[in-house]
């Protein structure tokens, strides 16, 4: 294997893992408010369904992106009635979301462009182009930088440069602003944030309005980034691996970042080596294609120790039973 | 309506300034009518106490004074002036501090975060943490509440816990201190503490509300005392005017027995031998170091010391499951048998089965699963008792008959066994868990904590029971951080400190004074008692109340 | 001490709500310009108009029983179990090897054999989720997910490269042999003297779900290992001051619950298919948690969610052949019966509580 | 009144079973007849709607997919007057039409293609299931191309092994940017609706894809360097135009039938040069007259190069 090699899985892996680091990050704010979300994985395929409409009936990427979130927002405003207001069950609310999106797309991508549930391909402004960072071509024959700075951090549509700065951010709001304080106490002991006169469901509101927007762009842009128009059940499965991501990230954002990169590079190595020939055996394709979900398991026995999610998770908070 | 002056002795002073004023307030939940038609005054700059059987509907009450809860009728007077309080904010802007009975504390926080949870600044943590800092100090200074403001909840001490939560109230600048059942889990040491903070407050014009299960507290630091049963006000009076037996009396509608009466224990065998016991936890701290000890048939040993000092871990190795990670050495034997301190055969199921029942510290997270009915409660660690099985399946008819008559005789109420453990009053479950263990006849009962938020009717029941145990026969260890509770039960006294047993002393020939000394870690000089020279009713008078009026 | 009389609360409620959800379905149906009540018509013509609609109704129960089962039994040990998709897959497995390895003569020895190795496979795709939760603390909700992914792959490899006849372009295995097909309920009725549900696929299993659903509730609230079960769901601490072993408990649940998905397969590839095709499951594996969660983890309950969604499967399919709807309109539907039935159930009950209570404080 | 009856992928899947209709419609249009058409929900239906359409007497019924063919050869001798036609498989019944394709031919040709125009003699196949049929493309494809380019290599990935394989256009553009930065120029998508992903990716990277099924050439003029077209529509178009006179047997639809085809039209024009197109007939001739066998793989399971 070679620099450039590496430089390409590495690449490849970035883009696998921004729809994963997105809707990671979305599921990090709702559950550490205390609302488990199962429905990640409906949400991304509605955004990536209104998103690629818009984008398609408009011509502009960024009208779909708005459309993405507005898509995704109203299947959180629905987890958050069924979760916080009338305080039912999370995760059948999350099972029924993603039931939800699954048809409704295709009902609906019918019934508009009557392509069994396809959108037409977008073109031109309808997609995220990619972006050339300034003096990426000029720095590209540096040696070992160059090609590091030029073929793996540029040349992305903007929504990775969004996704990797919300790690950051997501840090910041967490740990650093009262938002976060009081998000991150609600998700452990809502009582203490009632009792201090701080409203549990605005708040609980609130960080899954923040998973609806950022479950909005992963969908956005596995639609109108990665992809020219939605395909239905396009997201097949991130929104589960995502989930796995925080478990495995202990909820925590700066290891949700190392969570979904290793689930993009495993993936970016499965489609580098399809048959990995070892010289006396050659495992099959089936197998690489199944090595991201059999590693994560082996790394999360071996390496992960327990996962303690946010103690009032999956909880509606009920103050008189 | 009950009024004030169906009680004995002198009302409150109704000229002074009120700084509370509750109209008529009622509360409902779902059936259960936990408040009806409730009014009550607290005379500005005064300790006013409020006592109560379980359930009687004090926390309620309370938590509606400060928001949490909304009242389904009723008015709610703070300075004279009519506020309706629609959520916690705005009592906590009206003054109204309220340290609950559960903390509301967020366990993985820092006690500083903790502090300005709902009150911070700005949009920003950093300038409100630095402030908070400066303000916790000043508070520490002034009313020497000591907590280290970077600690993280979860390893703080219940009576750190506790302060956490008073320091919460003072920096939103509480006038009026709501105090629920604050000494259930302190020590003798914090509990007085405590209170000298409170009459510190007190003395600076501010109004406190404390709700308590000791009468010797309501005694010691109240000036006016209210009574509540069955979500009704009995009554409210000047504290200085009645006595422990009169509030007894009033609060459980019985005459109660405050003290039991007991003959001495005429101790038979060892049943249980305890022998160089060895505990180091998962971090390689050693918690437990070469206890020694013996309990015989027919007496009651206590133990007592300041929790955290190897109690818990002592008696979960006792019951069989000592903490998870841990290594554990030494001997145990029950009436001649060895008991293995780990792996196959060293677990509560089989304990049980060697005679040991087990009461344990925590009620609700051990002794009970909340969401399993009563009747099921009753069968809880039991279940493979052969009379609780026929054949492969379980008999619920026999286990359900079983619990109903044990309802009946602890007086458990309400008497419905189908109810869910978590909707009994926490002085009722903690008398499920008694029967059961009790009702086994076990030849070793270990008991933790037993009358820890109980009210004085149960824990007159619950301390007769013991007794009855031991002249059966039979040995118990009593675990407890109440020196009352341990002295008046035990025949004989283990006193532990940092995993070790500092001494053993016999209640009639020791005070609270030595006992304290023995607890702090000051070692066993040659038997001299009295090494404080008080004797204990005295040390403690002395210590609530300097001003004495009682 | 209840707020509504436990009728009200076990019937009217999910009525009410399923009501609720019709009626959304309504408006997504008008909302696609066709009318609903023609669907509602082909729906309940076709999954429950015939007896050969009930056949298939019976047939798709049947699998979400299992499945059902299968999440109920872990929920009560606090465990949520997500791999029944894989579970079912490999309890395929396990059937299509026992039936084409081992010919037996009848289909009465058949069946429990081809049991055993359903239940067998599927518990043994739980067990490394169960044992890793267990002893690693490795949460099971990923292990589960992550083993749908491998049990799909695998069996995606054996199919292809193992099982499959030479020439065939089918990744399915060989069709099982003549004597271990399984009496079909028509058949059944045949022997009886009477005609039902001709060429319908819902065979004797539904016996065996149903025999599940008595076993699992005699398991869960008769039996020692049940109430351990449920101990351990609620409260660790209490598991283990009783002397109940986490571990052990853990284990255990999981290869029940793995167990019962896998037997899924007894109805699908034994009774329906007769052979092992790759997308065996078809999802029933994630219906099941609605399922389990809808029918309140309670084995009537998971008994009537199934029924419900075999007659959504059914009806949903029948409205998807003859119409002109789109087949994932039933899936819209689903979606809607799940979110009011089991996530926004209190919209429904918090009122009705407060009718309950007003009568009732009108007569006190 | 003819029925078709599609494959679970549904009749939009951008494969064969969209083939199938637009024969179905091109029928319907041509005659003015109208027919059924029913999409699978689940396995259990598709025994149940072969039974319903015939007992509601339809006559012809086509379904498309090798997943028929058990439960064909199974209901089939219930429904005598009944004329089946199934596409992809052979099921031997007195009244069954068996329609085969000889994938691997067509295969070959665009193997032949997709020498002739990678520049860097590295070329990609990407498929959606590893299922065999899927190899069968694989297989002539990697044939023709060695035929031509024998020092060239061919990369090959399969998308996945759950259904989502043939919906996942992410992996597929994701899959054709592996292929390309190891070289590859001309990717060939046997993979459904990821092979969408595919096309768009080689598109946007200025490469060029080589479309499957239907005549995919028209995704992104200009850039798609052919299709290779099963004839699925004709297919259809034949068994309704046929109707209840339908002729049992095996139809083997080839190359030499036309059933198998490499599109060539407005938009791929400029990408096939003269010599490739002579290469083109060469290789139909060849293959036609039986001088080139391409291997078949379902025959056994191989494939001869690689
Ligand atoms: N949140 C709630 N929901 C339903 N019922 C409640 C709730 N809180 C309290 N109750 C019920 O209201 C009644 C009064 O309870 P409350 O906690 O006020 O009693 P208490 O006097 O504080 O008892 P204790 O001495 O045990 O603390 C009890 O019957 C209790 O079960
Ligand atoms: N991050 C998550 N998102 C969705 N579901 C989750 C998540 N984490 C856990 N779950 C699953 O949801 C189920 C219900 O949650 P519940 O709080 O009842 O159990 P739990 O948290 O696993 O139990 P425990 O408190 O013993 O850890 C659990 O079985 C759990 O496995
Ligand atoms: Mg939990
Ligand atoms: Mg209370």
């Amino acid at each position: 294997m070679d620099f450039a090699t590496i430089i390409q899985i590495l690449d490849s892996a970035v883009r696998l893992m921004t729809p994963l680091l997105l809707a990671c990050l979305a599921g990090l704010y709702s559950e550490r408010a205390g609302v488990f979300d199962i429905g990640l994985e409906g949400k991304m395929l509605m955004a990536a369904f209104t998103a690629a409409s818009v984008a398609y009936a408009t011509g502009s990427a960024w009208l779909g992106l708005c459309a993405g979130v507005a898509g995704s927002l109203a299947l959180s405003l629905i987890h958050g009635l069924a979760s916080v207001t009338f305080r039912g069950n999370q995760l059948i609310s999350g099972v029924a979301i993603n039931f939800l999106a699954s048809g409704l797309t295709v009902l609906l991508g019918q019934k508009i462009f009557g392509l069994g549930g396809r959108t037409p391909s977008l073109t031109g402004q309808g997609r995220f182009g990619e972006i050339t960072l300034p003096f990426a071509n000029a720095l590209r024959d540096v040696p070992f930088i160059g090609p590091i700075y030029a073929d793996l951090i540029s040349g992305h549509s903007i929504l990775v440069y969004v996704a990797f700065l919300m790690v950051p951010l997501t840090w910041w709001v967490l740990f650093r602003t009262r938002f976060g304080l009081r998000l991150r106490a609600v998700g452990e002991n809502p009582a203490s944030v009632d009792t201090a006169g701080v409203s549990v469901t605005r708040l609980r509101f609130a960080a899954i309005a923040i998973c609806g927007i950022l479950c909005g762009m992963a969908g956005a842009y596995l639609a109108t980034g990665l992809s020219a128009g939605f395909v239905k059940e396009m997201t097949a499965g991130r929104g589960f691996i995502a989930l796995a991501a925080l478990i495995f990230a202990k909820w925590r954002p700066v290891s949700a970042l190392f969570a979904t990169f290793l689930f993009g590079l495993l993936e970016a190595i499965a489609n580098r080596y399809p048959n990995l020939d070892l010289g006396v055996i050659t495992i099959p394709s089936m197998f690489m294609n199944a090595l991201p979900y059999i590693l994560t398991v082996i790394i999360l026995a071996g390496f992960v120790g327990r996962a303690i999610p946010p103690r009032a998770g999956g909880e509606p908070y009920v103050k008189e039973r | 309506m009950t009024h004030a002056g169906d009680m004995p002795g002198g009302r409150p002073d109704e000229a002074a300034p009120a700084a509370i004023e509750l109209r008529g307030i009622s509360k409902a939940f779902g059936p259960v009518q936990a408040n009806k038609d409730i009014s009550l005054r607290v005379p500005k700059g005064t300790i006013h106490g409020i006592i109560g059987e379980n359930g009687a509907g004090k926390s309620t009450l309370m938590s509606i004074l400060y928001g949490f809860y909304k009242p389904d009728a009723g008015e709610i007077l703070v300075n004279g002036t009519s506020l309706t309080v629609t959520d916690s904010q705005t009592a906590i802007r009206a003054g109204i501090g309220m340290v609950f009975q559960h903390f509301k504390l967020v366990q993985n926080f820092t006690v500083l975060e903790n502090v300005i949870l709902g009150a911070e600044d700005g949009p920003l943590l950093r300038p409100s943490l630095a402030r908070a800092r400066g303000v916790l100090k000043q508070l520490a200074a002034e009313y020497e509440l000591n907590v280290d403001p970077d600690e993280v909840i979860e390893e703080l001490s219940v009576g750190h816990q506790q302060r956490v939560e008073i320091l919460k109230a003072l920096y939103r600048q509480a006038d009026i201190l709501i105090l629920d059942e604050p000494t259930g889990v302190l020590t003798p040491a914090e509990a007085d503490h405590l209170f000298r903070i409170l009459r510190g407050l007190k003395d600076e014009g501010k109004t406190i509300i404390l709700i308590t299960h000791k009468l010797r507290e309501i005694m010691a630091i109240t000036d006016n005392v209210s009574v509540m049963r069955r979500g009704e006000m009995v009554g409210s009076v000047q504290t200085a005017q009645t006595s422990p037996e009169e509030l007894a009396e009033l609060m459980v509608g019985r005459k109660v027995l405050l003290n039991v009466g007991k003959t001495p224990a005429r101790p038979g065998a060892p049943v249980l031998e305890i022998r160089d016991l060895t505990l180091v936890d998962e971090d390689g701290v050693e918690r437990l170091r070469g206890i020694d000890l013996d309990i015989r048939a027919g007496e009651i040993l206590g133990i007592a010391g300041v929790s955290g000092n190897g109690q818990t871990q002592l008696l979960e190795i006792l019951g069989g499951y000592p903490e998870k990670g841990s290594t554990v050495s030494g001997r145990l034997s029950l009436n001649g048998r060895e008991l293995p301190l780990g792996g196959r055969g060293c677990d509560g199921a089989e304990r049980r089965r060697q005679g040991i029942g087990h009461i344990p510290e925590d009620r609700q997270s051990e002794g009970l699963i909340m969401d399993f009915t009563a009747w099921e409660n009753t069968a809880f660690g039991y279940h493979h008792a052969p009379e609780c099985n026929r054949g492969p399946l379980m008999d619920n008819a026999a286990i359900l008959a079983d619990a109903e008559a044990k309802m009946e005789r602890f007086d458990i109420r309400p008497r419905n066994a189908h109810l869910a453990a978590r909707n009994f009053s926490g002085g009722n479950q903690q008398k499920i868990v008694v029967a059961r263990e009790i009702e086994r006849n076990p030849d070793l009962l270990l008991i933790g904590q037993p009358t820890r938020g109980v009210d004085i009717g149960a824990i007159e029941f619950i301390h007769r029971r013991i007794v009855e145990l031991r002249d059966a026969g039979k040995a118990v260890l009593l675990v407890s951080v109440e020196l009352d509770e341990i002295l008046s039960l035990s025949d004989r006294i283990a006193v532990m400190f940092d995993g070790r047993i500092m001494g053993e002393r016999l209640p009639g020939q020791t005070t609270t004074g030595e006992l304290g000394l023995l607890m702090a870690g000051i070692s066993d000089t040659e038997n001299t008692p009295d090494s404080a020279g008080i004797p204990p009713e005295t040390k403690h008078v002395e210590d609530l109340s300097p001003q004495g009026p009682a | 001490m209840d707020r509504m009389p436990k009728w009200a609360d076990v019937i009217l409620t999910p009525l009410i709500s399923l009501l609720l959800a019709m009626a959304i379905s309504a408006l997504v149906i008008l909302a696609i310009g066709e009318s609903p009540r023609e669907a509602l018509a082909v729906m309940v013509e076709g999954a429950l108009g015939s007896s050969y609609g009930w056949g298939f109704t019976l047939y798709y129960t049947t699998n979400f029983i299992f499945t059902g089962l299968a999440v109920m039994v872990a929920y009560h040990a606090s465990l949520f179990n997500i791999g029944g998709e894989g579970q079912a897959a490999m309890g395929g497995l396990g059937v299509a090897l026992v039936l084409l390895h081992l010919p037996l003569p009848h289909w009465s020895l058949a069946l429990p054999a081809a049991m055993l190795g359903a239940a067998l496979f599927g518990a043994a795709w739980a067990l490394i989720p169960a044992v890793l939760q267990a002893r690693r603390g490795s949460h099971i909700v990923i292990t589960t997910i992550m083993f749908n992914f491998i049990a799909a792959a695998a069996l995606n490899y054996v199919l292809v490269n193992m099982l499959r006849p030479v020439g065939s372009m089918d990744p399915a295995s060989a069709r099982f042999p003549a004597s271990a097909q399984l009496p079909k309920l028509s058949d059944m009725a045949l022997g009886l003297g009477f005609e039902w549900g001709r060429n319908t696929p819902v065979n004797i299993s539904l016996f065996v779900a149903i025999a599940a659903c008595v076993l699992v509730w005699l398991l869960i609230w008769r039996t020692r290992l049940g109430y351990e079960i449920r101990a351990l769901g609620r409260s660790e601490p209490g598991a283990l001051y009783a002397g109940i072993s986490p571990v052990r408990i853990v284990v255990i649940t999981m290869l029940i619950s793995g167990g019962l998905a896998g037997l899924m397969a007894i109805n699908n590839v034994m009774g329906e298919a007769e052979r092992l095709v790759l997308n065996a499951v078809e999802g029933a594996g994630f219906i099941g948690i609605a399922v389990a969660l809808m029918g309140r983890n309670h084995p009537l309950g998971v008994f009537l969610a199934a029924l419900l969604f075999g007659f959504l499967y059914q009806g949903g399919g029948e409205l998807a052949l003859w119409t002109s709807i789109p087949r994932e309109l039933i899936v819209v539907i689903q979606a809607l019966v799940i979110l009011f039935t089991g996530a926004l159930d209190n919209m429904v009950r918090m009122p009705l509580e407060r009718i309950f209570m007003a009568i009732r404080q009108r007569r006190a | 009144e003819p029925a078709l009856i599609f494959d679970l992928g549904g009749k939009f899947d951008k494969s064969f079973n969209e083939a199938a209709h637009m024969g179905g419609q091109r029928w319907s249009e041509e005659t003015g007849g109208t027919y059924k058409e029913l999409e699978m929900q689940s396995e259990a239906q598709r025994e149940q709607a072969l039974r319903r359409l015939a007992e509601t007497g339809a006559n012809p019924i086509v379904m498309t997919g090798f997943a028929f063919g058990e439960v064909l050869n199974k209901i089939a001798p219930d429904y005598p007057d009944t004329k089946f036609s199934i596409i992809d498989t052979i099921v031997d019944q007195p009244n069954v039409q068996s329609v085969v394709f000889t994938e691997e031919q067509g295969s070959y040709l665009a193997g032949v293609m997709a020498a002739m125009a990678s520049e860097t003699g590295t070329v990609g196949f990407i498929g959606g299931m590893d299922i065999p049929l899927i190899h069968k493309f694989e297989c002539g494809f990697a044939q023709g191309f060695k035929a031509t380019n024998p020092e060239g290599r061919v990369l090959i990935n399969y998308t996945g092994t759950t259904p989502a394989a043939w919906n996942d256009p992410v992996k597929g553009g994701e899959l054709t940017r592996a292929q390309k930065s190891q070289g590859a120029d001309v990717i060939y998508a046997a993979a459904g609706g990821t092979g969408i992903g595919v096309l768009q990716t080689a598109a946007d990277e200025g490469i060029l894809s080589i479309g499957v099924d239907s005549n995919q050439n028209h995704l992104h003029p200009g850039q798609v360097l052919t299709s290779m077209v099963k004839r699925v529509d004709n297919a259809v178009f034949d068994a309704f135009t046929a109707g209840e006179d339908l002729a049992p047997g095996v139809t083997v639809m080839d190359l030499a039938a036309d059933g198998v085809v490499v599109a060539i039209d407005e938009n791929n024009q400029e990408l096939v040069t003269d010599e490739m197109q002579a290469a083109i007939d060469t290789a139909t001739e060849a293959i036609t007259s039986g001088q080139i066998a391409v291997h078949d793989y379902m025959t056994d399971n191989t494939c001869p190069v690689q």
